[in-house]
């Protein structure tokens, strides 16, 4: 129990995916203007992270392993999630409208999101032999729960840097990007609480 | 009004015109990762290059073939194939630089700029040209993450390949080998690039204007 | 006659009682003390680390916006505020470039590149302290001991390493000692009585609200009261309070740090999330970290929170209703 | 401790020289006839009336010269007998030409015919509208909303009165000494309401530093249970409807409503006495008490004909100090500065101020989030935010902020340390939104 408390504080706060292991950086950059819509982005990472890491969990142990095909695993697990975002899309759409909406348009974006395929990838390499079931799933949550947080934090930022008179040439991606240095500094501070 | 490109075009503009990192922002999370010491960020650099020069050249040969509705995971398939090539080539002869690559070797795959191109440029041009491309996109690559990895080894080390630069004085900022150091560093680059490309263009306007008068 | 009348929008009358430069020079005034305090303990080099720290930020802060041809605004003593704060968050051993370095980038990295006075998310002088920290770990290392009335430390410094309050397992000072200042530290952070005293001044004067420094110790208080009062006796669990509350940044965080205007929550309940969320970091930190001291990081880190915690906090109109109906509103 | 609730925010703003101390001591003076009276067609919220005189009319005192125009609108009077000049546009307080009435006086002061109501006692809601609509009586608390309306038959029940008599406005004390000197007409004139809608509740909401008004006040209501003279806190704005009956009656009036949705109806004590005069002598409203106060050589409260030019009241008061280097038509915090003196006092206008150089303005610097803004909004609002938004014209964001709910009351930008115009910002996203809001209907219409 407190191993996988361990696991959730280490990827919220200390190995946040953004801020201390540079995963994810582009949705980060790209989808951090509006507060709503970085939310939005967070919780449809964290559903297909969470399902992500639990199917190439299985997979690796179940398909890769036994047949000895490890070498093949990039390239597996970057087909499994290209086709679990495809699915999720699909199933969203004829279970849940209100979801489908709120979700939707972020979707298509995960596959490239390297966050995802990142995750799945530690998840073997944490600890020797790699993260169980739960322990992988455990750690696809905190890894995308540290993304939302990050994610969220540096829009409400950006949407307060929109309304401040900025240098001309700190506008949009210098300014976004010292923005974050700034903020990886404070969480640095996390760094050894495990 | 189909323009003809020059190969020399072509492959200037990937170093200079569209500049993966400076100026299309794609590729960061490698960028940022990996330029911590200039041999790495060099490794990073032709690694990836491999991979867009292969999977441009696979895919430009493929592009009358694909169907339009699988592209998309065939052009994954495509670029994980080369990506586990260079994977397992550079765990057998350069492990060092492996090891400390580590996790973005693979995530070469979801390197936005290998998929970019894949998608707006091989899909839809020759096969030379396609390679061209590739080349001058990977080598704008590589010198853009050496450029940035020179820097954060410079102040964070105190050296460069590894050799000491700076004078034995220097006390070495390690926070440019950290995370944060990463973001600052590539802002401030960021800035100074299109604070002087805005220079440039404004003064070459205003050399215009003076001819016209 | 009727010429020299100046027309201008309501309202005509100004509270002229309150203009930044005074609220920052009160600041500055609440800070003296702190800075007397800090050249009795620790001695020249403490002076030195002031005025090299002051000078540079305010010099930062003036060629910044004559380069970039601003008005120059050094006059409203923000920039003096940086400088000083910054110089007690350094070691007494630390160089003289440290705190010019530190200056620089906390005017021209964490405030002027975000647009200046008020356009900042980050606390400069803490987050400028952090950076100097991750990149100079060895030099930000608080352990010279307090040579009380002397101008030059007795010992060689670099001879001396010595644990100070936070370290592991480190005991032997009194509370006494830790109240009055007679311990290692940063050294604008070990004397508490002045600090308190330019806290009371600040409070006194309406400069900065109770909701932060309050419920920041607080918070800390209660999370230590917990720990040891159920692990060993209520007794040592209110001595351990006391130590913990005394020890490290803390005070000159929360009375200080935490309360600047530009990187705290503007509402109420903002204030008190943002002084509640630095406590329970500063606690984590101290306790869990690889870090002796948190109190700047966990400042930072709510730092970052901030525009979110002002986005979720910021309060309905009066007579705001519920079931208000905008368009028929727009009707109306 | 108070009796009576204290509402958010609120400041105590300094007054320079001859504030409310010196003018609240003033008794009302009659001023001298001016020779000619420039008589605004619009003085009121809502459409201009409609002339009813033409260039060479005579006209008496008293008669209507202008007619109500519209739902919201109000009829206007000549304040003296003579003749009509001329009917043409002219530059009013705000700076923006408005169609006047032009009036040379014969100084006869010949009234037109007037009709007291032959039965107050039974004047119910309806007919006091239609009486408040025919005396041109609008609001004379500076809101100058058209009494026609106020007073017309409300839809839901009201319950309570309140009279306001709170002026929290600086320098002014024009409402206070008309309570001294009519204090009987105001009690009589809320009376008149007070039956006419049925209501069980009269509240005179004083400030406690007008304590000669509330004791007199206090003696007059003595026989009738339901009149209650409230001395309430001096705290800027407490004069403000919403922040009155929020006192008084802790009801929190809606967002975007009116007093009349929780059963309250807030009248100025001026309008009460205009409202005594239109029932018991039949006279429309034709003059009104204004404070002249700060730097004047000789400050007073004058009662003054309606179209009076300013530079009338500075002479009675022996024209500015030297020191003097803005005049407000109004008061200092919700006033609008003037640079000339030809404008005329309108219904609305409660007063002249005039600072001193040492209380302009300083120049502004960069907001640094000290929050003090939002301390004293009494409408919870976030004016520094609302003012970035208007800074970067993001309309959208400052309506999302409730910038609709300003009062203009001018507390934030009273207690800005970088003095910045938070007020004036806000007043421009409720211009433009409301503008924004009338083409989205104007559009809507058209489909």
């Amino acid at each position: 129990m407190s191993s996988l408390l361990l696991i959730i504080i280490a990827g919220v706060l200390v190995n946040n995916l953004v801020m201390s292991q540079f995963l994810g950086i582009c949705p980060f950059l790209g989808i951090s203007k509006k507060t709503e819509t970085a939310f939005g982005m967070g919780m449809a990472v964290t559903f297909v992270m969470v399902l992500a890491s639990v199917i190439t969990y299985l997979i690796r142990t179940y398909l890769l392993v036994p047949f000895s095909l490890e070498y093949m695993q990039t390239i597996a697990f970057i087909l499994v999630i290209a086709v679990l975002v495809q699915t999720v899309e699909m199933v969203l759409k004829k279970v849940s409208r209100a979801l489908y909406q709120a979700l939707g348009v972020y979707l298509p974006l995960i596959t490239t999101n390297c966050a995802v395929l990142g995750v799945a990838i530690s998840n073997t390499t944490a600890v020797e032999g790699g993260y169980d079931l739960l322990q992988s799933a455990v750690n696809g949550l905190a890894g995308a729960l540290g993304f939302t947080l990050a994610l969220v934090a540096f829009a409400a930022i950006r949407e307060k840097l929109a309304m401040n008179d900025l240098p001309k040439w700190m506008d949009g991606f210098p300014g976004a990007l010292i923005a974050a240095g700034l903020m990886a500094v404070a969480f640095q501070g996390f760094a050894g609480l495990i | 009004m189909k323009k003809k490109k020059s190969m020399r075009s072509v492959f200037l503009n990937g170093i200079f015109g569209e500049n993966p990192i400076f100026r299309m922002l794609l590729g960061m999370c490698p960028t940022l990762a990996v330029s911590t010491a200039v041999f790495q960020g060099i490794g990073m650099g032709l690694a990836t290059t491999f991979v867009l020069v292969f999977s441009n050249l696979v895919i430009a040969l493929l592009r009358n073939i694909i169907p339009d509705k699988v592209r998309i995971p065939a052009f994954i398939v495509v670029i994980a194939t080369f990506v586990t090539i260079v994977d397992l080539m550079l765990k057998a002869f350069i492990p060092s630089l492996s090891q400390s690559l580590g996790i973005f070797i693979p995530l070469i795959v979801v390197n936005c700029i290998i998929f970019a191109r894949a998608e707006a440029f091989a899909s839809k041009n020759s096969v030379l040209l396609s390679v061209t491309d590739g080349l001058g996109m990977g080598l704008g690559f590589t010198v853009s993450i050496t450029l940035l990895s020179a820097c954060r080894e410079l102040l964070g080390n105190g050296t460069l390949l590894g050799a000491q630069v700076m004078p034995e004085t220097f006390q070495p900022m390690a926070i440019a080998l950290r995370p944060p150091g990463g973001f600052i560093m590539l802002g401030i680059l960021l800035l100074i690039i299109n604070a002087s490309s805005k220079a440039i263009v404004k003064r070459r306007e205003a050399k215009a204007k003076e001819a016209e008068l | 006659m009727q010429k020299k009348l100046i027309v201008s929008a309501a309202p005509y009358l100004h509270n002229h009682a309150a203009t930044t430069q005074r609220i920052m020079l009160s600041v500055v005034i609440a800070l003296l003390p702190t800075a007397a305090a800090a050249v009795w303990f620790f001695g020249g080099n403490a002076l030195m680390l002031i005025v090299v720290a002051v000078v540079s930020a305010v010099a930062a802060e003036y060629i910044w916006q004559k380069l970039t041809h601003k008005p120059v605004t050094v006059s409203d003593m923000s920039a003096v505020v940086t400088g000083l704060l910054l110089a007690f968050n350094l070691p007494a051993n630390a160089p003289w470039w440290l705190a010019a370095v530190g200056s620089f980038l906390a005017i021209i990295l964490i405030k002027q590149l975000f647009g200046g006075l008020g356009q900042n998310f980050m606390n400069p002088a803490l987050a400028a302290r952090a950076i100097l920290m991750l990149s100079w770990t060895g030099l930000m290392a608080a352990n010279v001991l307090p040579h009380a009335g002397q101008w030059a430390a007795p010992v060689a410094l670099d001879a001396v390493s010595v644990a100070t309050p936070l370290t592991h397992g480190a005991t032997g000072f009194t509370l006494w000692q830790l109240f009055y200042g007679d311990v290692p530290g940063m050294i604008g952070e070990t004397c508490k009585i002045t600090l308190l005293l330019g806290g009371v001044f600040l409070l006194v004067f309406r400069v900065i609200d109770w909701r932060i420094p309050v419920s920041f110790i607080a918070t800390v208080a209660v999370a230590y009261f917990i720990k040891t009062g159920t692990l060993y006796s209520m007794e040592s669990g209110a001595q351990n309070v006391l130590y913990q509350l005394l020890s490290g940044g803390l005070i000159i965080g929360a009375v200080f740090m935490a309360t600047d205007y530009v990187t705290s929550p503007i509402t109420g309940i903002g204030k008190l999330i943002m002084g509640v969320g630095c406590g329970v970091l500063l606690f984590v930190i101290r306790e869990f970290s690889s870090y002796p001291e948190g109190c700047s990081f966990a400042i930072l880190f709510m730092n970052v929170l901030t525009p979110l915690i002002d986005r979720f906090t910021g309060s309905k109109p009066f007579g705001f209703e519920k079931q208000e109906n905008p368009a028929k509103e727009a009707k109306a | 401790m108070s009796l009576y609730t204290r509402f958010p925010g609120g400041i105590h703003p300094h007054e320079g020289m001859n504030g409310k101390p010196v003018t609240a001591a003033l008794p009302i003076e009659e001023l001298r006839q001016p020779a000619r009276v420039t008589i605004p067609l619009l003085q009121h919220i809502g459409a201009p009336a409609k002339a009813l005189v033409k260039k060479g009319d005579s006209v008496k005192m008293g008669q209507k010269i202008g007619e109500a125009a519209g739902f919201v609108s109000a009829a206007v009077h000549s304040s003296v007998s003579g003749v009509v000049v001329d009917v043409q546009p002219c530059v009013l307080a705000n700076g923006l030409q408005a169609e006047c009435a032009i009036i040379d006086n014969d100084f006869k002061d010949e009234w037109v015919k007037r009709q007291p109501v032959k039965d107050p006692e039974k004047l119910d809601a309806k007919a006091l509208s239609e009486l408040a609509g025919e005396m041109g009586l609008v609001g004379l608390g500076g809101a100058t909303f058209p009494y026609s309306v106020k007073l017309m038959p409300p839809r839901t029940k009201l319950d309570t009165l309140i009279v306001n008599g709170a002026e929290c406005e600086p320098y002014l004390s024009a409402d206070h000494q008309l309570m001294l000197s009519k204090a009987k007409e105001i009690v009589e004139g809320a009376k008149r309401m007070q039956v006419a809608f049925g209501i069980e509740k009269v509240y005179v909401g004083i400030e406690k530093n007008k304590p000669d008004a509330i004791e007199l006040m206090t003696k007059l209501c003595e026989g009738d249970p339901s009149f209650i003279v409230a001395p309430v806190p001096v705290r800027y704005p407490q004069g403000g409807e919403k922040q009155l009956v929020y006192a008084l009656t802790k009801r929190r009036v809606k967002t975007g409503g009116l007093p009349i949705d929780k059963g309250v109806l807030v009248v100025n004590v001026g309008s009460c006495y205009a409202l005594y005069r239109a029932i018991y002598e039949g006279t429309p409203l034709i003059d009104r008490v204004v404070t002249v106060g700060g730097c004047v050589k000789r400050p007073a409260n004058y009662l003054v004909r309606i179209g009076t030019p300013v530079q009338w009241l500075l002479d009675a008061s022996e024209g500015l100090l030297p020191q003097a280097r803005m005049m407000i038509y109004g008061g200092p915090m919700m006033g609008l500065a003037i640079n000339r003196t030809d404008i005329p006092v309108t219904k609305g206008c409660s007063g002249i101020t005039v600072l001193e150089k040492k209380l302009m303005p300083k120049p502004e610097s960069s907001c640094i989030r000290c929050g003090r803004c939002i301390t004293v909004c009494p409408m919870l609002l976030c004016p520094s935010d609302i003012d970035k938004a208007m800074r970067k014209s993001d309309f959208e964001t400052a309506e999302k902020l409730g910038a609709m709910n300003c009062l203009e009351c001018g507390a934030c930008s009273w207690s800005c340390p970088a003095k910045r115009s938070l007020t004036q910002s806000c007043k421009t996203c409720k211009k433009v939104i409301t503008e924004k809001r009338r083409q989205q209907r104007q559009r809507e219409e058209a489909k």
